[in-house]
């Protein structure tokens, strides 16, 4: 079919030991103690093979804007539901202390 | 453009309603406009489901200690009005009828992008229809159409999980069908149909289309993690181990609350053509109403948490939902003033279809600024769980997409069916409606800030007179409703043949057959002209 | 407040039919009132607006023969952007003021009386700290802020006083509080305003506002005698806290005197206050929150006590906190 | 059915709603976007209370999560991306006019994959969890500490990996229909939108599974 980019072989199996490699890095990582380091870590990688998959296997590099804007749509709406429903459950506990509470001590620890 | 009324109306013998017939090819078709009917029958029996549990619930509220039913059968009731309103009535009226029927007309497209998958649509939605009739008939769901948890999860004996799959299954086709609309917008208009000259009901069946493929799988995934709860008891939304009843509020609302714009944005699109129709006028502003319908798509996801402000939700949460739902007020407002200007120096005829259009305009004003009592945070907390609520949106949704769906019946009627119906009885049945709709509803603004909650069964004696009053209100709403449905059915034998265009509109649907042939146009047509270009000299001329 | 003038007759006629403002009996409601009134002003307007355009133009430019053709009228870009910027004006005016209302009112003034609420299906049940326990019925000293804290035993409710313009939902699992100071004495309406099954319209009750001596003279006929930290006290010791919760167990496990609304250190390390919540958390879901330095042994107590009997204990500890400076001296 | 030109170069390949064969693929190409974009909503509703529960109970999943098998885990993903890969050749392998031989082939290699992802995730993961008593809902004991969130975790583990391996089979299903068709030989490099747009939904099923293997196995460092 007319305008249709075919990929080549090469950079599909390209593409594939970059995934295969980043899965090793994600799984060794892991067991690398880093705090909340690990989850950034995780995340990040997930981001790279995701972007591999859908730029090649799935041919966005070769396609015209409007696949890009539903795919984006589609992750910006899951932006704002997570972020959204975030905002409520981790600030809740904010409100406001009364301010017949007394100064902030350490509780009495019997040794 | 150019092709002769006259003589298109005697070529019109062959058309989608005949070119075959027999059940089976009504039940296999995959003709977008044979679909949009099969939808109108749908909708229209399940709409007198609902209706009949509303015509009670407002008999038992004629008394303050409940004048026909238990309270358990009045929780069944108005629980199985908004399940089947919501769902299997509002949703799928006007994107799932009209615009089945209109979208591929509009656009001058011989159907919609993927027909079998349409066709496969409205057999979930009837799925979904059969669930939800199941669980009516076998003894309720007395949840609310909001399934609150632990209510829902924990508490309520009845029948909770027939009507939960129901609204799964139901949300498949509305995805399908939002799905079909994008891509049949993107790749099938006719050569010349630009974004700009579309017109203005397909940018807002666009607009809903994006909240029926973003926001309905939220619902159904929500909805499946009810059923878990309910049948494993898992504890995903059950506070005694850890799980907060609040995240099913937000994934709830993240979906119900743009799903009050799937009802209201197809309908504002309707009332765009009636009104640049019967003014004769392009619609005033014609880019800041498509844009508006855009913005309001958008916005909509922004704002589900207004539902909660005394929920127990953050303070900060509330403070950001209540912005944006000021926010969203505007481009509603920005439509308003473009509509009432249209009428602007314009020729308007007061048509059935016209006097929907203007109640619409007018009842979706009160019930936009009336909105903007339970978006700010203070009065609120008031309003919230009241009549007022009730009242609000059922100007939104009864007075607001209601009206458009009425209009728009009438409207393309013609178009449907090939007749006319008598526009005497029409006029009188818009203005019935008008009436009872009002009479019913504003009084429940009045019992809300009196502090009436809503879903009781029973309530303090000094409710009584405002609640006679909105029962009357309701009875003469119901006689509104049953006239068209007498008058429309009896046109479609003994009506006058209405011809291609009896409104003189513009609109590639007014330039086929009426009833359209199977292919909906003779020929692909040529678009070379903005959408409602009434005026003898187009605009581009007259700047010149 | 455009529609004011525009609404007295009907308002005289209507009067007699039904009440048309629900009482406004608390500090806030005036205020909550206001703005309600605004709102209701500029809907008019907007409505009135509307509606009178439409009628205007509906008569004025009447389709006068069947083949009028109207003339195009340009898009005014001033005019879109006025009626643009217009209502954002508004919209942000309104939502400075809601929001400024909204957060002084959600926060209780300092010293307030305290409350507790308990929601089940379907009833309400209120204790007064110095152990007044009430059905369906609240009685309150006019002119003093109180504060409630409620809670749920099963599905969520909403404690609703229209006559103080207050809500808020009542969960299980948590507390929440919203406070009001009632204004003028009489009797008030509560209900139930999230819908909470069968009988959730039976589920109101009266709130009866008294002058002060008066409800000193109420509380004092109602008490069994027993105030609310007295009976956490008594459970304190028939549940067994106290075997470990003493001075005599040498400090393996902690002892509760001084903790409430001071700061307790977790073992993941964060900082959290302990209040009602947090003390909620540690009796019926111990482990959940560890306190730094002791050893999680506490047995879970949920299920064994009710919604009741936990705000008791609670209120138990929160007088030890009261006799910290006390036991200091000793 | 109107006899279009088009339609007479490819008999049965075009519908009649379509103009061309190019705005047909690129049609239903956009619609499986769509579909997809619908897919990561769906996903979403359940990861986004994911997400939140574990930031609130971040101790009861980390330890739900050291119940789980990295390495099968780890192995599994290495399954799934190299079915993306075959599936790639195979989308290719029609492009290109390769004989129908070769993108059955691909498309075997495909299904075989992904069977023997679920069937590593059905025989060494949930049959394992289930013998260990960590099924939520129908037998779960568990003695340790954070008993009801490491319930919640496994909740979550059995609904997110049990919606994407229903996923998978659909998949599967969907690429069994397509070995037929190219049984029959009916792609070319004219026509092999149902290919690519299967090809979309498969890759999509991988990234899913690229993006539950670190948020259910490595949670907190191992």
């Amino acid at each position: 079919m007319q305008g249709q980019h075919i990929v080549p072989v090469k950079t599909y199996v390209g593409v594939f030991v970059a995934l295969i490699l980043l899965a090793a890095l994600t799984t060794a990582l892991a067991y690398v103690p880093m705090g909340i380091g690990n989850t950034v870590a995780a995340l990040a990688i997930a981001v790279a093979k995701m972007a591999l998959v859908a730029l090649f296997f799935m041919h966005m590099r070769y396609d015209k804007g409007l696949t890009r804007i539903v795919i984006i749509a589609g992750l910006m709406w899951l932006a704002i539901m997570i972020t959204l429903t975030a905002s409520d459950e981790f600030t809740r506990h904010w409100s406001p202390i009364p301010s017949n509470w007394g100064p902030a001590i350490s509780m009495p620890q019997k040794q | 453009m150019s092709v002769d009324v006259a003589e298109l109306s005697t070529r019109s013998c062959v058309h989608y309603l005949n070119a075959s017939y027999g059940i089976k090819s009504w039940l296999l078709t995959t003709d977008h406009k044979r679909i949009g009917l099969l939808y109108l029958v749908s909708i229209t029996f399940m709409f007198l489901v609902g209706a009949g549990a509303a015509a009670l619930m407002r008999l038992q509220l004629l008394e303050p200690y409940g004048a026909i039913v238990q309270p358990e059968t009045y929780n069944k009731l108005f629980s199985i009005h908004g399940i089947i309103m919501v769902f299997f009535f509002l949703i799928p009226s006007i994107p799932a009828v009209l615009g089945n029927f209109l979208v591929p007309l509009m656009i001058g497209a011989k159907d919609v992008a993927f027909p079998k998958l349409n066709l496969l649509s409205w057999y979930i939605f009837v799925l979904g229809s059969l669930f939800t009739l199941y669980c009516v008939i076998f003894g309720g769901v007395d949840t609310g159409w909001t399934f609150y948890t632990p209510f829902s999860s924990m508490y309520s004996n009845t029948h909770v999980l027939a009507a939960a799959l129901g609204i799964f299954v139901t949300g498949f086709s509305s995805i399908l069908t939002g799905l079909n609309f994008i891509v049949t917008i993107h790749r099938m208009r006719a050569p010349g149909m630009t974004w700009f000259r579309l017109p203005l009901f397909i940018w807002s069946i666009y607009a809903t289309s994006i909240i029926f493929v973003l926001g309905t799988p939220v619902l159904a995934i929500t909805l499946f993690l009810l059923t878990l709860e309910r049948v494993l008891h898992v504890g995903i939304f059950d506070p005694a181990v850890g799980g907060d009843p609040l995240l099913f509020q937000h994934l709830f609302w993240f979906y119900s609350h743009p799903a009050v714009y799937i009802m209201v944005l197809p309908a504002m699109g309707v009332v765009s053509e009636l009104v640049a129709a019967y003014s004769r006028k392009r619609i005033y502003g014609y880019s800041f109403v498509a844009f508006s319908s855009l913005a309001i798509a958008f916005i909509s996801f922004l704002v589900w948490g207004h539902h909660m402000f005394v929920s127990g939700q953050s303070i900060y949460a509330g403070l950001v939902f209540s912005l944006m739902s000021f926010l969203v007020a505007i481009p509603s407002a920005i439509k308003v003033f473009n509509w009432t200007a249209t009428l602007y120096k314009g020729s308007i005829s007061y048509d059935a279809p016209m006097l929907y259009a203007l109640g619409f305009i007018g009842l979706f004003t009160m019930g936009g600024l009336t909105g903007l009592f339970l978006a700010s945070l203070a009065t609120d907390v008031h309003l919230n769980g009241t009549y007022f609520v009730v009242a609000h949106f059922h100007y939104i949704m009864v007075g607001g997409a209601v009206m458009g769906f009425m209009g728009g019946i009438h409207f393309w009627w013609p178009k449907i069916t090939g007749r006319l119906y008598p526009d005497k009885w029409a006029r009188l049945a818009a203005l019935i409606i008008f009436a009872g709709f009002n009479l019913t509803f504003f009084p429940q603004f009045m019992l809300g800030y009196l502090g009436m909650p809503r879903r009781y069964a029973v309530y303090p004696a000094q409710f009584q007179v405002l609640n006679v009053m909105s029962t009357a209100g309701a009875t003469i709403l119901g006689i509104g409703y049953m006239i068209p449905l007498i008058y429309l059915l009896w046109s479609m034998r003994y009506g006058p043949v209405a011809g291609p265009n009896p409104w003189r509109a513009k609109g590639l649907e007014w330039q086929t057959p009426s009833p359209p042939p199977e292919e909906n146009f003779e020929e692909t047509p040529i678009v070379t002209e903005e959408a409602y270009s009434y005026a003898s000299v187009p605009p581009e001329k007259s700047r010149v | 407040m455009n529609g004011m003038a525009i609404c007295v007759a009907p308002r005289i006629i209507a009067g007699v039919l039904f009440p048309l403002h629900p009482p406004a009996a608390s500090t806030i409601a005036r205020d909550v009132d206001d703005l309600y009134f605004t709102l209701t002003g500029i809907t008019l307007f907007f409505t009135f607006l509307i509606f009178g355009l439409i009628f205007y133009f509906m008569i004025k430019y009447r389709r006068r023969s069947e083949n009028e053709i109207p003339r195009d009228v340009k898009t005014s870009m001033p005019l879109e952007i006025t009626w643009t910027l217009v209502p954002t004006l508004i919209s942000a005016i309104l939502f400075v003021w809601s929001a400024r209302l909204y957060v002084k009112n959600s926060e209780p003034p300092a010293g307030s009386m305290e409350i507790f609420v308990i929601g089940k299906q379907w009833m309400w049940q209120l204790q007064h700290p110095e152990g007044a326990r009430e059905i369906d019925e609240l009685h309150v000293p006019v002119g003093v802020p109180i504060k409630l804290t409620m809670t749920s035993q099963d599905v969520i409710h909403d404690f609703y006083v229209p006559a103080f313009r207050i809500k808020k939902d009542v969960l299980p699992g948590r507390y929440s509080s919203i406070w009001f100071e009632a204004t003028k004495v009489g009797e008030y309406d509560f209900a139930c305003a999230q819908y909470c099954g069968a009988e959730h319209a039976a589920m109101t009750g009266r709130v009866y506002v008294m002058k002060e001596p008066d409800y000193a003279k109420w509380l004092a006929s109602q008490s069994n005698g027993k105030s609310m930290a007295q009976t956490g006290q008594q459970l304190f010791v028939s549940l067994g806290c106290a075997t470990c919760h003493a001075e005599s167990t040498g400090g393996k496990y902690p002892t509760l005197a001084g903790v409430y609304g001071h700061s307790v250190k977790l073992r993941d390390g964060r900082t959290i206050v302990a209040d009602d919540a947090y003390l909620r958390n540690a009796i019926s879901k111990p482990g959940t929150e560890p306190v730094a330095g002791y050893a999680p042994a506490m047995p879970s107590f949920q299920g064994q006590i009710n919604e009741e009997q936990l705000l008791d204990l609670i209120a138990y500890i929160k007088s030890l906190g009261t006799q910290e400076s006390q036991t200091a001296v000793q | 059915m109107s006899e279009t030109a088009a339609t007479n170069a490819h008999p049965g390949l075009l519908e009649k709603q379509f103009e061309s064969l190019q705005t047909q693929h690129e049609a239903r190409k956009l619609g499986m976007w769509i579909f997809l974009a619908t897919e990561v909503m769906f996903f979403g509703g359940v990861l986004t209370a994911y997400t939140l529960y574990r930031e609130m109970y971040l101790p009861g999943f980390v330890q739900g999560s050291h119940f789980l098998e990295v390495t099968w885990g780890a192995v599994n993903t290495g399954v799934l991306i190299l079915s993306s890969l075959t599936m790639a050749l195979a989308v290719r392998s029609a492009q290109v006019g390769a004989r129908k031989l070769v993108t059955l082939g691909f498309l075997g290699i495909t299904m075989l994959l992904g069977a023997a992802f679920l069937a590593i995730k059905f025989i060494f993961e949930w049959r394992h969890d289930y013998v260990e008593h960590l099924v939520p809902g129908i037998d779960f004991t568990y003695a340790g500490p954070h008993p009801a969130h490491v319930q919640l975790f496994f909740c979550f583990y059995f609904f997110l990996t049990g919606l994407h391996a229903l996923h998978l089979i659909i998949g599967i299903g969907i690429l069994a229909v397509l070995c037929l068709m190219a049984w029959r030989g009916r792609f070319s490099p004219q026509y092999y939108s149902s290919l690519e747009v299967a090809g979309l939904y498969w890759h999509f099923v991988d990234i899913v599974w690229i993006f539950l293997f670190p948020l259910l196995y490595l949670i907190g460092g191992r």
